[in-house]
């Protein structure tokens, strides 16, 4: 799919406008996962806009945010950036052999005390 | 046999401060648009009573237009949103009664947008012209 | 009184406690928790995409079963609680999704978000009543000094979960004082633990569940109360040097029922 | 039936070109009414006029239509014309042939086709017209200002200077509003005080202002130059103009922790209190919430040290009454609170300050006497971190914080951070921005002055999140230049709140039928040429209770608004538009919706008695226009459900016989 196209199923998937950011930064100044990101959230928000999804449906960024929604009730603008990081992470993991996580991988990340709720987010959160 | 060309007649209630000014400045800058619409002033477009737009039907109108100030902008502050809410209602009911929607219309002139009045009046003469004469609400007593 | 409850799938396995004092403090305090029937997992994290309809339609089946009861729907764990409210208002203002979750559930009468959905603090707050909570208190805290961590999901996006003020938050900190105790209130307290960031990037959680203790402890907390297993399991897990323990943990031994209870 | 004239103007060729004058003449002199018709080369021109004056006289005629030019040009020409000859100006009509016939169409066979109908038209509305008198009425000379700050100030003094009388009206114990409390302005940095306090002095002494402060305006009834206000001067418990501000009472009252407003809360004062030292007037006023005499009667010290003997515990609310011919609406402003952005930790750090409260503690009469401190321990702030836009610029669905950008916080937060770094070049200064918005004279030197002169650090990004840990304040922020998450450990942390208009502006806007918009600043009568008018006549804005301003903003509207009022004042009687609706009373059935409908609020409702044919009386209510303040819109006459309203110039009868004239 090219970007357009691209662009247009993430914006029908998240209902997010990008357009009505105002480019204030509190989105990644609340994130707090920023620094494990390449690809910080207001960079999400501009490049969808902008039209460049490619570079961030191969981005590990994608699986760092925490759905902590900080950056939707902070925003000033009412733009949400975590659905759009929610809608490329669909686009992509929605492709067959893209998981990000599959089953034979949680053995190894698990330990005792961890609860179910972590492995039954992680799963929702990285594979389909 | 050819049909004789039927030229509409277009009545366009336009408010005295924003769209007939603009009517001037259509003047103003030679901008032409068919002679058909005949301009009635009035303060401002919500001195527009419905009643004035079913009796120009009524008389053999075949399109009718309300031109007013854009939105925020009334000299009146508040007309054109009343002008807005009426014509809404007086439109559809006319729509139901089978004088199509495209015979009537409001729109937005401001007192610098001559261009837009004239070009405004073109498209609707035209768009009338294409349905040809109305003949719903006319009463023939009246001739 | 009797509500429907939501228990969710952490509480039937590793948060056990929070789900056995939950119940027993309810009995003291006059609430039946009545369980949903067949009740399954609400998926741990609610996907914000318009177009998800499968993920969400656990959490529709749960609201349904307490509509059908006419009762409101208690959910304790923090991600169950946000799942399930946020599920139930796309029910309501996303008329597309609502109508696909309704051809998928092909239930006679469709959802329409008429159920109620409460967490138990909010349970605590509006039918049980503070005031009353506090006349049932037995063994008060004692001005122990506790902070409250809110985390992430039991208060945000806060114009969905409508729970409390997203930013400043009282509901545990009222409870805590209904139980005598000295809430300590921390800046940390509606910060993200990590959460399942737990699994994917273990340093990422440490980063942010140490400054939550960390600030915890700076403003003078013995102890942190939870409603969330993931957040206590990542404050433990980090090293937290003071106890995490769950809300209901605090509530059963204030009302005097924790001796009673044999894990 | 009118014996009617009509006159065709060739406007040269202008007309004429396109349209065969001569021939639309001729068209005319048959319809109903017309006795005379002639055409001529420039009907504007004193010839052109002289005839019609002439035909006026000659064919006893009562009624002209002029076949011209745009009413908008020429229309006031000929009413005075007509008037000249003797016959009432409104019984002139325009048939506009030249802007909207003969300039665009070509054809000379359709020009004179439609200049016949619109002709037409023009003398099927003149049959109906009927002779108008404009209304006059009497106008009261004196200004009531509404509001005691810079705005007010101003607007009264330039009124006063006129040679009018003016009374300020101020809720607050003493005028001075805001700018008292700020410390420098930007970009001059002349100190607040040193330029406000002579003018409040100036107030003081003018021998045409009246101060009614700590008073409130509680109801306002009439027009545009003749208001009846009611003026609720609340109890002081201090008599006015015994007290001679000496201060014994203040010194010697045991209440001395109440909260001090003028401080913000910074600090205290006692129950009975003067705002502060250049107060004006100069008066102690006892807080009835804290006095302890006022709530249980036990003390009374006030009264024992006072050698003026001015302590009054028995006063009462007192109303009076006065008339005006004008109000001015100065009512400003206040910052928004900040309990919906505790992310920046306002209500859980007491180093989380407002901009206004670190104006405060940086005034050299403020809680610290000027040396910047911080609140919770009194220490000196190494790092500073000033975030802008807090509530400004926010998206209307996120329900917190305003629309608007709120205009003045990117001058002072520079005027703040300059100054912090000019006294304290110790201190480390930060500003996170959105944009840095300066224009104005001098404003963006100012701000460039902050940033390479004195250093302050200005980071395009905002700040998430403000966390209070142990004395410090966490500060997460983004640098969104350099693409990363910054923390900072702070020791103060500054918020520019957004501002928004003052509560009692809502109510007074009600009063006042004054319009505002959806953020309760007033509405201007026009937003570009007529900014300090309200769309009430008589009602005047002033200051930032129109929208958000600087000082010399301020200054400048409010003199424009005194301007405006003095233009009112000086006329002796106000001569309206005759063209403005009236109601039938017999047909109205007082049901209101004209009432609704009028912008202008000109439409008031009355118990009237009726004589009825059977000789019996009847009480209706009924609908009455005050042509004073009548606008003449027109919208009560289409709202009206019985036809009972009508607009003189514009009648229904008359429109609907332009249409059938164009229709026939």
């Amino acid at each position: 799919m090219n970007n357009k196209n691209l662009r247009e199923e993430v914006l029908r998937i998240s209902g997010v406008n990008p357009k009505k950011c105002m480019r204030c930064g509190k989105c990644s100044a609340t994130c707090p996962a920023y620094d494990e990101m390449e690809y910080h959230p207001h960079q999400f928000v501009y490049m969808v806009e902008s039209g460049d999804i490619s570079s961030l449906l191969d981005s590990e960024s994608l699986y760092r945010c925490l759905s902590c929604f900080a950056c939707i009730d902070r925003c000033p603008r009412n733009v949400e950036p975590a659905k759009l990081v929610e809608a490329i992470r669909l686009s992509k993991i929605r492709k067959q052999g893209a998981n990000h996580m599959t089953a034979n991988d949680v053995p190894a990340l698990l330990d005792e005390d961890m609860p179910q709720q972590a492995i039954v987010s992680a799963f929702r959160k990285y594979s389909k | 046999m050819q049909m004789k060309e039927h030229k509409p007649l277009i009545v366009a209630f336009c408010c005295n401060w924003c769209s007939y000014a603009g009517a001037d400045l259509a003047g103003n800058n030679r901008l032409n648009y068919p002679a058909e619409v005949k301009v009635i002033r009035v303060p401002c477009s919500c001195r527009v009573n419905p009643m004035f737009v079913l009796r120009a039907f009524q008389r053999g109108a075949d399109g009718v237009i309300i031109c007013g100030c854009h939105p925020g902008d009334c000299h009146y502050v508040s007309g054109n949103y009343y002008t807005r809410r009426r014509m809404a209602m007086l439109f559809s009911m006319l729509d139901y009664l089978g004088i199509e929607k495209e015979r009537t219309r409001i729109e937005w002139v401001s007192a610098a947008e001559g261009a837009k009045f004239a070009a405004t009046m073109n498209d609707f003469v035209e768009t009338v012209a294409k349905l040809g004469e109305n003949k719903r609400l006319e009463d023939l007593r009246c001739k | 009184m009797k509500v429907s409850y939501f228990p969710g799938c952490t509480l039937k396995n590793k948060a056990k406690v929070l789900d056995l004092y939950a119940r027993k403090s309810a009995e003291v305090l006059g609430v039946t928790l009545e369980e949903i029937d067949n009740w399954q997992c609400c998926g741990g994290v609610f996907t914000t995409a318009r177009d998800e309809v499968a993920t969400k339609l656990s959490s529709v089946r749960a609201l349904m079963a307490a509509r059908d009861s006419g009762q409101p729907l208690v959910t304790v764990c923090s991600a169950c609680h946000n799942v399930i409210k946020q599920t139930n208002n796309a029910m309501i203002s996303d008329a597309e999704f609502a109508d696909k979750a309704n051809r998928y559930l092909s239930c006679d009468s469709p959802y329409a978000g008429d159920a109620k959905v409460y967490h138990y603090l909010e349970m605590l707050r509006d039918l049980v009543g503070f005031d009353a909570l506090k006349e049932k208190v037995v063994n008060p805290l004692n001005g122990k000094k506790i902070a409250a961590y809110y985390g992430c999901l039991l208060l945000r996006p806060g114009s969905v979960m409508k729970m409390d003020d997203p930013e400043n938050p009282t509901i545990m900190e009222d409870m805590l004082r209904a139980l005598g105790g000295d809430a300590v209130i921390c800046g940390k307290r509606n910060e993200c633990c990590g959460g399942y960031i737990a699994m994917e990037s273990p340093t990422l959680a440490k980063k942010s569940s140490n400054s939550v203790v960390e600030n915890a402890i700076a403003a003078g907390a013995e102890m942190i109360i939870t409603a969330c297993p993931l957040c206590r399991y990542n404050l433990i897990k980090n090293g937290s040097p003071i106890p995490v323990v769950y809300f209901t943990e605090i509530l059963a031994e204030a009302l005097g029922i924790k001796e009673d209870i044999h894990e | 039936m009118q014996r009617i004239g009509v006159f065709v103007c060739w406007c040269g060729s202008n007309i004429a070109g396109t349209v065969d004058v001569k021939a639309v003449a001729e068209a005319l002199k048959n319809e109903p009414g017309v006795v005379f018709s002639t055409n001529y080369q420039y009907m504007c021109s004193q010839a052109g006029q002289d005839m019609i004056k002439a035909a006026i006289a000659g064919h006893k005629l009562g009624g002209i239509v002029v076949c011209s030019c745009s009413p908008r040009m020429h229309e006031a020409t000929f009413r005075k014309t007509a008037s000249q000859a003797g016959i009432n100006p409104y019984m002139v009509e325009i048939a506009n042939i030249r802007e909207q016939c003969s300039w665009v169409h070509k054809d000379m066979a359709t020009g004179t086709e439609k200049a016949i109908i619109l002709g037409k038209a023009a003398v099927a509305k003149v049959n109906l017209n009927t002779p108008l008198t404009p209304g006059e009425s009497p106008v009261t000379k004196r200004a009531l200002v509404i509001g005691g700050g810079i705005a007010g100030i101003q607007t009264a003094l330039d009124i006063a200077d006129a040679g009018f009388p003016v009374d300020i009206v101020e809720t607050k114990p003493t005028i001075g509003g805001k700018m008292a409390q700020l410390d420098k302005t930007f970009p001059t940095l002349d100190c607040a005080a040193c330029i406000l306090t002579p003018k409040m002095v100036e107030v003081a002494q003018h021998e045409n202002i009246r101060i009614f402060s700590y008073s409130e305006v509680s109801e306002i009834k009439g027009f545009v130059g003749n208001f009846d206000v009611t003026i609720k001067r609340k109890a002081r418990y201090v008599k006015e103009d015994i007290c001679t501000g000496c201060g014994a009472c203040v010194e010697k009252c045991p209440m001395k922790k109440i909260p001090n407003e003028f401080n913000l809360g910074m600090d205290n004062r006692s129950a009975v209190y003067i705002p502060f030292a250049q107060a004006v007037p100069k008066v102690a006023t006892i807080d009835p919430n804290a006095c302890n005499m006022l709530k249980n009667g036990r003390c009374g010290i006030c009264a024992k040290v006072c050698t003026a003997g001015a302590i009054d515990y028995t006063q009462k609310d007192e109303y009076i009454e006065e008339k005006y011919g004008a109000i001015v609406a100065a009512t400003g402003f206040n910052p928004i609170s900040m309990d919906k952005f505790d992310e920046f930790a306002y209500s859980q750090s007491k180093d989380v300050i407002t901009s206004l409260e670190f104006e405060r503690l940086t005034n050299a009469a403020g809680p610290t006497a000027g040396k910047l401190l911080r609140p919770s321990d009194g220490k000196h702030p190494h790092t500073i971190v000033f975030v802008q836009c807090v509530g400004s610029r926010c998206s209307a669905c996120t329900e917190k914080g305003k629309e608007y950008c709120s205009k003045i916080c990117c001058m002072y937060t520079a005027k703040h951070a300059m100054l912090t770094r000019d006294k304290y070049p110790d201190t480390e200064v930060y500003v996170f921005y959105i944009d840095v918005r300066t224009p104005g004279k001098n404003f963006d030197e100012f701000y460039r002055r902050a940033v390479e002169e004195y250093g302050v650090n200005y980071i395009k990004g905002m700040v998430g999140k403000v966390t209070p840990e142990g004395s410090k304040l966490k500060v997460q922020a983004s640098d969104l230049i350099a693409n990363k998450q910054l923390h900072i450990d702070a020791d103060l942390v500054v918020l520019a709140a957004a501002i928004e208009p003052d509560k009692s502006a809502r109510p007074l806007a009600t009063m006042l039928t004054a319009s505002m918009d959806t953020n309760d600043f007033f509405t201007e009568a026009h937003p570009k040429l007529r900014p300090v008018e309200s769309p009430t006549a008589g009602v005047f804005l002033s200051g930032t209770c129109q929208g958000p301003k600087d000082i010399p903003e301020t200054v400048s509207q409010a003199g424009a608004a005194a301007s405006k009022v003095i233009g009112l004042l000086a006329k002796d009687k106000l001569t309206g538009n005759p063209c403005i609706a009236k109601s039938d009373e017999w047909m109205c059935n007082g049901c209101s919706s004209c009432g609704k409908v009028c912008a202008y609020g000109a439409i008031t409702y009355e118990e009237k008695e009726f004589r009825l044919p059977d000789r019996t009386t009847k009480i209706r209510r009924v609908a009455s226009v005050n042509p004073a303040v009548c606008q003449g819109c027109g919208a009560c006459t289409v709202t009206c459900p019985s036809g009972a309203m009508d607009l003189n110039g514009f009648t229904t009868t008359q429109i609907m016989a332009e249409v059938d004239a164009i229709c026939k």
